[in-house]
């Protein structure tokens, strides 16, 4: 226990001093000035996003008797999650506030949860991993539920929360299976105890391998433990379910890659099959199901599932090249994401929550620039060409081929096209019909200066994608 | 004797236990927080099972921090609850199914 | 030791049958009393294992805490009873033998495919004057410091998030500001007015 | 002389351009003006080329215009061969076509599509040339489409008539299909010769009649028979050579100066020409001038007899055409190509005159062409009745006209020709060309009787207008007449047997029936024309005129007995055979049915329907199905998430 | 200026940000005010001068040479070695300036006519002209992939916004049947990655690959390629897309997206896979034959105008891939160059003579709001001008000697009897079929009596229509009476090419 074991977790305390000084200070803002706690919690993040790059190490540095680890990873993984957390609470604000939800707590809650995402990224033990979990879960249960007066999030957030209870439930129990066989929580010793005994008696490792792949597969919402996923996206308010569907991606990449890789990386052979089924089933029930809806909160639900499938595809390759794809394609897909719900939240109103495809219809008579960027971004998750998503699904496929099982690789593919169908449809709503309502969307300047820039993005970093690709290479080479 | 096998077998009982009672279970909700509570005990018993048969510790730890993270999220889950209850007046699992599809 | 297994027998009979209790049972007062019951059985076989330690704070914090707040929101929400009247799903039969599958695969591992070492005898005792809670409490503030103060935040979280959720100002509630009343002055609450006289028409 | 060449070419194609883009600034008389002056100047030249050939002594040319692509080794140029077979159908056309151009101020006075019609008939006089004096195939090939979009456009110059469109649609597309095996036999020259140029090919013919083809794998056919074959089909369908004559009656719906300039005179007689001019290909292969003579035969014969029932003035000189044709095509299988071709240059003097004789005829009865509704019109038009009577004359082949030297010594030449032995096809082809003489009289007399003698069936209203037509109408008619009667005269000894053709017309040592009937019977025309009296054909054509007299002047009742009588032959020839039949309801039917087979249910229902918005709608489906797993109820999900642990678990355990 | 270098960036750019700029300047209610006009004179002057930096391409380009030139290359993504990698050459040298013509074009046939939110739609049109000359210029397996992909994105709204009416179903038929059918030409991309390290398409050329995997990167390519062209059976997104496509987006998906299938098979398939190629030969000229046979008696039935058309562009394509896959059928001598070098003029004049087709229909559509013959007959009485480009036209696509449409066709046929005297009979059989559906048509719509009292009304051609219709005719005329300046563009190239090709990669 010494100095610089705090200075590595600096973030984190950073983060957590700064979430009681928001508590606090909401308790003394009134309901009018409310946007301070916005403020305050922005501020907050700029701040642990600052100490975050200060405290960025060279190496991996492992403190706290091993419970805890830096690395270009966890860096990575942090500070993207800091930006979409901010992106979530920008775009939420003026939701919040035409919906009476202007709470503190909403960015309370979504800070703790980012205090989780963080704790599971630099996790270096199953415990701290479990709490980190946990910390995420919790919050995310009580934001969705955070509309007191609407059933269907309440519903929702009970779903969730039973589920997720299940998920982790299971998750424990494999823990400790694991635990009873390696004698160790902690990553790299169980890693050291795999690679020691390579006639371990498996089967009960493998069971609990099996038990923390169902952990794993319900917080990313692969098939078939994706079945809270649609439900929360359609029943949590909007700009809950963006905080949901972006940043917690990336703790959920996190979260895989610490246990299978870092931990169980010697079992590579056993836990690639099981994802890969888990995935396959995936990019298949989520495109397949996604045709169906007509909730664009809900599509994009199917259509998240049916991403988790490319992500964990990539993962199953278990080379470098594939954690580098899941990293891009987690990465890159948020940005699509999170201004694909930046646009809901833009089209709705005081009591009207446009969830419905149909409010997209004629959308280009409304506004031709959101309708080009929601364009955009409905492009990126087809996978057209050059809008970033393409790159996406280029590296995955790449990873997969690579690894030779090209028949994966057709599969992928022809499942993304499959999956281009709905999201043409949105593209189809707002361009091909009329519009039926002519309400002009009105944002304030910060909001649409940032949707913009989420908008383009998605095309600018498909023209330059070779940066972030690097970037996520030289990542990739530094786990384990 | 008795070792860790029979607490294995015990833990896993209560563990299937637990999650055939979700499964089946439509009555209310609260039940279904039970059988969570249920389950957290079981996968306690295989911590404490083995931590003593390693003759470590930090498996004991880990029970104490899944008691604690049990009880916050027993809170939780019950505030959603009453916030579910406000708003529909049930706690029927069978009601529970505005969203499908 | 036969005196143990017997002890661990019961007690794990008792536990088994109060978690069914739990799931069956058509009142879920009873189902919490049962498992209360459930918990209690759990901490004798801790204690069987010399896990004084968590056998305490499970019921301690456990039937002290979670359970009364489950009997509250029970009480609290005064659900009727009568009105749940089928107790399974359609599919019960699938789920109780998929259940019965995991069982069975469980079982399979734990007594015939584990570790091919595994001693099949009891648990090594703990040596003389060893005290689990210090020993507990050893690495918990040093080895798991950081798990510790996690913990620590899950907690705060879940205050905060229990508040959030259930926490509500009525609109029209109506509240005495007491201090307010403490401060209050005459001339606060009267107000003498000066008017010209009437004038007539 | 490239440049004249040019001049000839460009003239008509620089007045049809002028008229048809700027027709409505030049107006009618300008446009009238401008394209006769270029043919004229072109129709000068050519004669000029062709007395430069004929006394000159001018040697044949073969001149490269520019290269028109060159790729793979393949040099496709355009290009002039002008040798004397080539001055010579240059100087017919370009003669026909000026007479016509005049002929139309008259004919077309009072038409709207004035200028349009100069524009077509000019640009096809383009045409025209473009195909006769090509070097190579691809600019052959150029010009046989050229002149069949003009007869297409000329056909359907009236395109508001609902049977002129039907017409020009049926042209086109019969000449496609003889089209499509004379691509197809292009291609085979380019496959075994590596070139388009006439020169190059005909050098290599002998390589290529020692090669096989295998169109049948297992049947090794000479390929110079294919090739020779393929191409004639494209004759086929120019010349209108049965089965694929059906188009040209029907072009009659046309204007008449096209029908005498393209579907008389010169278009229709590309296949002649065409065959003419690969004569050193066709010389190789006995069996494709067997199909040649055959089919020549049969079009000669069984079209003439059509003639017999038509009423329709200008069908009844149409199937007159077919059966001359027929009687050319006969010459060519003969390897008389020398007599084929001066049967053309003759056919296309009196066939043109009495083509524009029958129109005439037409203008002053106001666009009547039912010969039922003529008759003595000899007292009201003379001019055109003479005129007409040489035509007809010609045709018959009286004595002395030109057509008699042209068909008569034909005749002798199939009769004396040894290529084909003494089998069934020598007695088709000869029985044919002699009998169709009597049928050629008969119609050609029944014709003319009926519209310029007997009764005046036309009814009092127009008799009253009936008037000769104006000079623009009768000049050509006398200008062509001269011709018609005289030409035999002094070209026969020279064209057919003075080797005028030279190296244009190749015929193989031993069957050249030509120099034979030098060798026998030529003693000089006047000899032939006294010796006239001596041969069937006079005998022949002359029962066939005393026949149609008899019929159709003496005893009119009886035409109508013998239709009562024999119906069912008047029916088959009334009804053509039934070709129209065959083509209309057999194979235009059967291709829409297809068509419309092939849409519905290849395309829309299997292609369209089960495999491409079946897979999208089983998709929808699928979709539809697998939402109903998502029932919102939690243990469902639970339940979910339970089977795939126990899967997972189930895999472990058992099958890893 | 020397702007030689970056001349294929230019005419990839120009167009994109000539479309952004129309985006700025947006649409205006009134099309008459000086936005409106503003807008379209930027869309005309923006297409035109791409246009004219193209003919200072064909002026530069040397036809000696079979290398690529104007060469540009620099690193797009250093991490799997893509480059931004342009050239072009005798196969990509005519399509692109067959873009850049058919553009300027389509944006005058557009010119008035459009009335809903005419900028957007002006703009999809450069982007699409922009990403189009991207394809062709490409030669980046990845750069070439994405411009491929996102040219897909401006067709999908051009039908699906100013479409007829089943337009969605249309342009979604359109947007997946092409998907899908180039996701797994991307598959091939990267398997060839893996084996090369590099999406430069020459490496790919030079990649060493084993019979099953040229197989099954055939078959990858043949589903990307086959789409786009469209052979049979995959062609059924065609007559749709045609149809309830706007006047010029039915001119550009016909001109210019076609070419890109028979493009990628000279650019990719057979260079990349020779031996696959040559082991699907067969497979290819039978696609193809059916392609001519079977479309053209379907094309027969049509009574919608647009349709026959689509239809007759799938049979005329059919020419293209047949004279592309000839060259294992010919044993020896001239041919497999004549083939190739027929399909490829086959393309560009399919590219003028469909455009121009469509755009007659347009003119008739404008006017009348149908495409169905059955509602017209007589239009040559009150259009007499249209009526005459209407049957050039038509002679053209019956492959008329004089226009466009012989030259390719001639080629082909020659080369396929070559091969065997059957895929020449079937190939030859266009000439009768062709004629008739084409023909047909022609004598329903444009001649006879006046049919209705709608044909009487009708207005001749105005003076936009007529210059644009002039311009196509010349070309196709040009073309058609001296077709060496384009077939001199790409002799070596397809010498290059056959000789590669003959090199077994096993």
């Amino acid at each position: 226990m010494n100095l610089t074991d705090y200075i590595s977790a600096a973030p984190e305390m950073i983060l957590l001093v700064l979430i009681c000084v928001v508590l606090i200070a909401d308790l003394f803002i009134d309901n009018e000035h409310r946007v301070a706690t916005f403020w305050l919690s922005m501020a907050a993040l700029a701040i642990t996003g600052w100490s975050i790059l200060a405290t960025a190490p060279i190496e991996r540095v492992v403190v706290f008797d091993g419970s805890y680890v830096s690395d270009p990873l966890s860096q990575i993984l942090k500070i993207t999650a800091v930006a979409f957390v901010a992106l979530a609470f920008l775009y939420a604000r003026d939701y919040l506030r035409a919906n009476d939800l202007h709470k503190g707590e909403y960015y309370l809650l979504g800070l703790f949860g980012l205090l989780g995402m963080m704790i599971m990224t630099s996790a270096n033990s199953l415990l701290t991993m479990y709490l980190g979990l946990e910390t995420l879960a919790l919050s995310l249960y009580a934001l969705v539920a955070i509309d007191r007066n609407s059933a269907t999030a309440a519903e929702s957030a009970m779903k969730y929360f039973v589920l997720g209870a299940i998920a982790s439930g299971a998750l424990l129990y494999g823990i400790s299976w694991i635990y009873g066989v390696t004698g160790t929580l902690k990553f790299d010793e169980i890693a050291a105890v795999i690679a020691a005994e390579p006639d371990l008696n498996n089967l009960p490792l493998w069971f609990g391998l099996a038990f923390l792949i169902v952990g794993i597969a319900f917080k990313f919402g692969a098939v078939p433990f994706h079945m809270w996923l649609p439900d929360v996206y359609q029943g949590a308010r909007t700009p809950v379910t963006l905080y949901i569907a972006s940043a917690p991606k990336l703790a959920a990449l996190a979260f895989t890659v610490r246990i299978l890789v870092d931990g169980l990386g010697g079992l590579q052979d056993v836990w690639a099959d099981m994802i890969m089924v888990v995935a396959v089933l995936s990019l298949l029930v989520g495109n397949v199901i996604a045709i169906a809806q007509t909730n664009i909160k809900r599509m994009l639900g199917y259509s998240a599932i049916a991403h988790v499938g490319f992500i964990l595809l990539a993962i199953f390759c278990g080379t470098d090249k594939g954690y580098a794809a899941a990293l891009f394609y987690t990465l890159t897909y948020i940005v699509a994401t999170a201004g694909a719900f930046g646009i809901v939240i833009l089209l709705s109103r005081r009591g009207y929550e446009a969830e419905s495809l149909a409010d997209f219809k004629g959308l280009n008579e409304r506004s031709p620039w959101f309708t080009l960027m929601m364009m955009f971004l409905m492009l990126s998750l087809t996978g057209i060409p050059p809008f970033i998503g393409f790159f996406g699904k280029l590296n995955v496929i790449d990873a997969v081929l690579s690894s030779g099982y090209p028949g994966l690789a057709v599969l992928m593919v022809v499942a993304s096209v499959v999956g281009a169908f709905y999201y043409l449809r949105v593209i189809w709503y707002m361009y091909f019909e009329p519009a039926e309502d002519q309400a002009v969307l009105q944002a304030s300047a910060d909001t649409r200066l940032v949707l913009s820039l989420n908008g383009v993005a998605v095309l600018g970093l498909g023209i330059v994608p070779g940066w972030l690709w690097a970037l996520c290479t030289q990542i990739a080479l530094s786990i384990r | 004797m008795i070792g860790l096998q029979h607490y294995l077998t015990l833990s896993a009982m209560l563990f299937v236990l637990s999650i055939a009672g979700i499964v089946i279970n439509r009555r209310n909700l609260i039940l279904l927080l039970m059988c969570i509570e249920l389950m957290l005990l079981a996968v306690n018993f295989n911590f404490i099972a083995f931590s003593r048969y390693l003759g470590d510790d930090t498996g004991q730890v880990f029970v104490f921090f899944i008691l604690t993270v049990a009880a916050a999220e027993a809170a939780i889950g019950l505030a959603i609850l009453v916030v579910l209850f406000r708003n529909r007046r049930s706690i029927n699992v069978q009601e529970l199914n505005t969203m499908k599809g | 030791m036969l005196f143990h297994a017997v002890l661990f027998y019961l007690f794990s009979f008792v536990l088994i049958g109060a978690a069914c209790g739990v799931i069956f049972s058509k009142n879920p007062v009873h189902s919490i009393m049962f498992l209360v019951l459930a918990f209690f059985q759990s901490a004798m076989l801790w204690l069987l294992v010399e896990a004084e330690f968590l056998a305490i704070v499970l019921v301690l914090v456990y039937v002290g805490a979670v359970m009364v707040l489950f009997l509250f929101v029970v009480m609290m929400l005064d659900i009727n009873v009568e009105a749940v009247q089928r107790g399974m799903t359609r599919f019960a039969p699938v789920a109780i033998g998929v259940a019965l599958l995991m069982a069975f695969e469980l079982v399979q591992l734990i007594w015939l495919r584990s570790r091919a070492g595994a001693p099949p005898g009891g648990f090594e005792a703990y040596p003389e004057g060893y005290s689990n809670t210090k020993a507990l409490g050893s690495v918990l503030y040093t080895e798991h410091v950081y798990a510790f103060e996690i913990a620590a935040v899950v907690l705060l979280l879940a205050i905060v998030a229990a508040i959030t959720l259930t926490m509500r100002k009525r609109p029209g509630l109506k509240v005495q500001n007491i201090a307010a009343q403490v401060a209050v002055r005459a001339k606060d609450r009267l107000r003498v007015v000066k008017m010209d006289a009437e004038k007539k028409r | 002389m490239y440049s004249y060449y040019l001049i000839i070419v460009l003239a008509p194609l620089a007045a049809a351009i002028v008229a048809g883009l700027f027709g409505r600034q030049i107006g009618r008389a300008g446009s009238h003006w401008i394209t006769i002056l270029a043919v004229g100047l072109s129709c000068a030249f050519s004669c000029l080329v062709l007395r430069n050939m004929f006394w000159g002594g001018a040697e044949s040319e073969n001149i490269s215009v520019y290269t028109w692509a060159v790729t793979d080794g393949l040099n496709m140029e355009v290009g002039f061969l002008v040798d004397r077979l080539t001055a010579l159908m240059m100087a017919v056309v370009t003669f026909v076509s000026l007479m016509v151009h005049v002929y139309t101020i008259g004919y077309m006075h009072d038409d709207p599509g004035y200028q349009r019609f100069f524009s077509y008939i000019s640009l096809f006089t383009f045409s025209m040339l473009m195909l006769v004096m090509s070097n190579n195939f691809l600019q052959l090939f150029f010009g046989w489409e050229a002149v069949g979009l003009m007869s297409y456009l000329l056909i359907g110059f009236w395109f508001k008539r609902e049977n002129a469109i039907f017409a020009n649609l049926k042209a086109f597309l019969v000449n496609r299909l003889g089209d499509f095996g004379f691509i197809l036999g292009i291609s085979g020259i380019v496959m075994f010769t590596g070139s388009l140029d006439y020169a190059e090919v005909f050098a290599r013919a002998d390589s290529v009649a020692a090669q096989n083809i295998e169109v049948f794998s297992g049947t090794p056919w000479n390929a110079m028979t294919v090739i020779c074959v393929l191409l004639f089909m494209g004759a086929m369908g120019k010349s209108a050579q049965a089965p694929l004559h059906v188009w040209l009656p029907d072009s009659m719906a046309g204007p008449t100066p096209i029908s005498a300039l393209i579907h008389a005179a010169t278009m229709v007689t590309a296949g002649i020409f065409m065959v003419a001019r690969m004569s050193p290909l066709f010389e190789l292969s006995a069996t494709a001038l067997a199909v040649v003579i055959v089919i020549g035969a049969i079009t000669a014969f069984f079209t003439g007899l059509l003639g017999i029932v038509q009423n329709d003035i200008k069908r009844v000189i149409a199937y007159s055409t077919l059966s001359q044709l027929g009687y050319m095509t006969v010459a060519l299988g003969a390897s008389a190509y020398g007599a084929a071709i001066f049967h053309l240059m003759t056919h296309a003097f009196f066939k043109s005159l009495l083509f524009l004789a029958a129109g005439s005829v037409i203008i002053a009865l106001h666009h009547e062409q039912d010969i039922r509704k003529m008759g003595g019109l000899r007292k009201y038009m003379p001019i055109t009745y003479w005129t007409a009577l040489i035509g007809s004359l010609a045709l018959i082949g009286f004595p002395g006209s030109s057509g008699f030297f042209s068909k008569d010594l034909l005749i002798e030449a199939v009769k004396e020709s040894h290529w084909h032995g003494q089998g069934a096809v020598y007695w088709i082809a000869y029985l044919s060309v002699l009998l169709g003489v009597f049928v050629t009289a008969l119609y050609s007399f029944r014709m003319f009787f009926l519209v310029f003698h007997g009764e005046e069936r036309t009814d009092a209203k127009t008799r009253s207008h009936i008037h000769e037509s104006p000079w623009v109408v009768t000049v050509p008619l006398v200008v062509l007449a001269v011709p018609s009667a005289i030409i035999g005269w002094i070209t026969v000894e020279p064209i057919l047997f003075d080797g005028f053709f030279g190296d244009a017309i190749v015929v193989r040592q031993g069957i050249d029936v030509l120099a034979h009937l030098k060798e026998t019977i030529w003693h000089g025309s006047f000899a032939l024309f006294l010796h006239a009296v001596q041969t069937p054909v006079f005998w022949l054509a002359a029962a066939g005129a005393f026949t149609a007299w008899f019929l159709y002047l003496k005893r009119p009742d009886i035409p109508a007995t013998i239709k009562a009588r024999f119906s069912g032959l008047y029916n088959l020839l009334d009804r053509k055979y039934y070709m129209d039949d065959l083509y209309i309801k057999g194979f235009a039917a059967g291709g829409r049915s297809i068509g419309n087979a092939l849409w519905q249910k290849g395309d829309q229902l299997v292609i369209d329907g089960i495999i491409v918005n079946g897979t999208a709608n089983s998709i929808g489906k699928l979709a539809g199905v697998m939402r109903q797993i998502q029932t919102g109820y939690l243990y469902t999900y639970a339940f979910a998430m339970i089977i795939g642990l126990t899967m997972l678990l189930s895999w472990l355990i058992w099958f890893r | 200026m020397d702007f030689s270098q970056y001349i294929l960036s230019l005419l990839i750019w120009l167009p994109i940000v000539g479309g952004v700029l129309l985006l700025v300047i947006g649409d205006d209610r009134d099309v008459n005010s000086s936005r409106s006009v503003t807008m379209r004179i930027v869309a005309l002057s923006m297409s035109l001068l791409t246009f004219l930096i193209s003919v200072a391409l064909y002026k530069w380009f040397d036809n000696s040479t079979p290398a690529m030139q104007f060469v540009e290359r620099s690193s797009w993504i250093p991490a799997i070695d893509v480059w931004y990698y342009l050239g072009i050459d005798g196969f990509s040298a005519p399509l692109i300036l067959l873009t850049t013509f058919i553009t300027p074009l389509v944006v005058l046939a557009g010119w008035d006519t459009i009335k809903i939110r005419p900028a957007q739609y002006f703009a999809a049109f450069l982007i699409l002209e922009g990403l189009m000359i991207g394809v062709f210029s490409a030669l980046d397996g990845i750069l070439f992939y994405v411009f491929w992909e996102a040219m897909l994105v401006p067709m999908f709204l051009i039908i699906g916004v100013w479409g007829g009416e089943r337009r969605i179903y249309a342009t979604l038929k359109f947007f997946l049947y092409t998907f899908l059918g180039s996701v797994l030409m991307l598959v091939s991309f990267i398997y060839l990655y893996g084996q090369v390290g590099s999406f430069d398409l020459f490496k790919f050329m030079n990649a060493p690959l084993g019979m099953t995997a040229q197989k099954l990167i055939f078959i990858a390519f043949l589903l990307a390629f086959a789409v786009k062209v469209p052979m049979w059976p995959v062609h059924t997104w065609l007559p749709d897309a045609h149809v309830e496509a706007p006047t010029g987006g039915s001119v550009i998906l016909a001109a210019i997206m076609l070419k890109m299938g028979g493009y990628g098979f000279v650019r990719l398939s057979l260079p990349i896979v020779p031996d696959g190629s040559a082991y699907f030969a067969g497979l290819m000229i039978a696609l193809s034959l059916i392609a001519v046979v079977y479309i053209s008696f379907v094309a027969l039935m049509q009574k919608d105008m647009k349709k026959l058309i689509a239809y007759s562009s799938i049979a005329h394509m059919g020419f293209v891939t047949l004279g592309f896959f000839l060259l294992w059928s010919i044993s020896s001598g001239t041919g497999a160059g004549l083939g190739m070098t027929g399909g490829m003029v086959q393309m560009v004049s399919h590219g003028l003579i469909s455009g121009a087709m469509f755009l007659c229909v347009g003119v008739l559509y404008d006017r009348m709001h149908s495409r169905q013959i059955a509602d017209y007959g007589g239009v040559a009485n009150t259009m007499p001008k249209f009526a005459a480009f209407m049957v050039l036209f038509a002679m053209a696509n019956a492959g008329l000697p004089g226009t466009s449409g012989f030259v390719g066709e001639f080629m082909v046929i020659i080369a396929s009897f070559k091969a065997n005297f059957w895929f020449a009979f079937c190939a030859a059989s266009i000439l009768v079929l062709g004629a008739a559906y084409t023909l047909w048509m022609i004598k329903r719509v444009v001649y006879g009596e006046v049919a209705n009292k709608n044909v009487a009304a009708l207005k001749d051609l105005n003076q936009r229509e007529f210059i644009v219709l002039t311009v196509l005719a010349i070309a196709v005329l040009l073309i058609g009476l001296w077709p060496a300046p384009l077939v001199d563009m790409m002799n070596v190239t397809i010498e290059q090419l056959l000789q590669q090709v003959a090199q077994s990669k096993l």
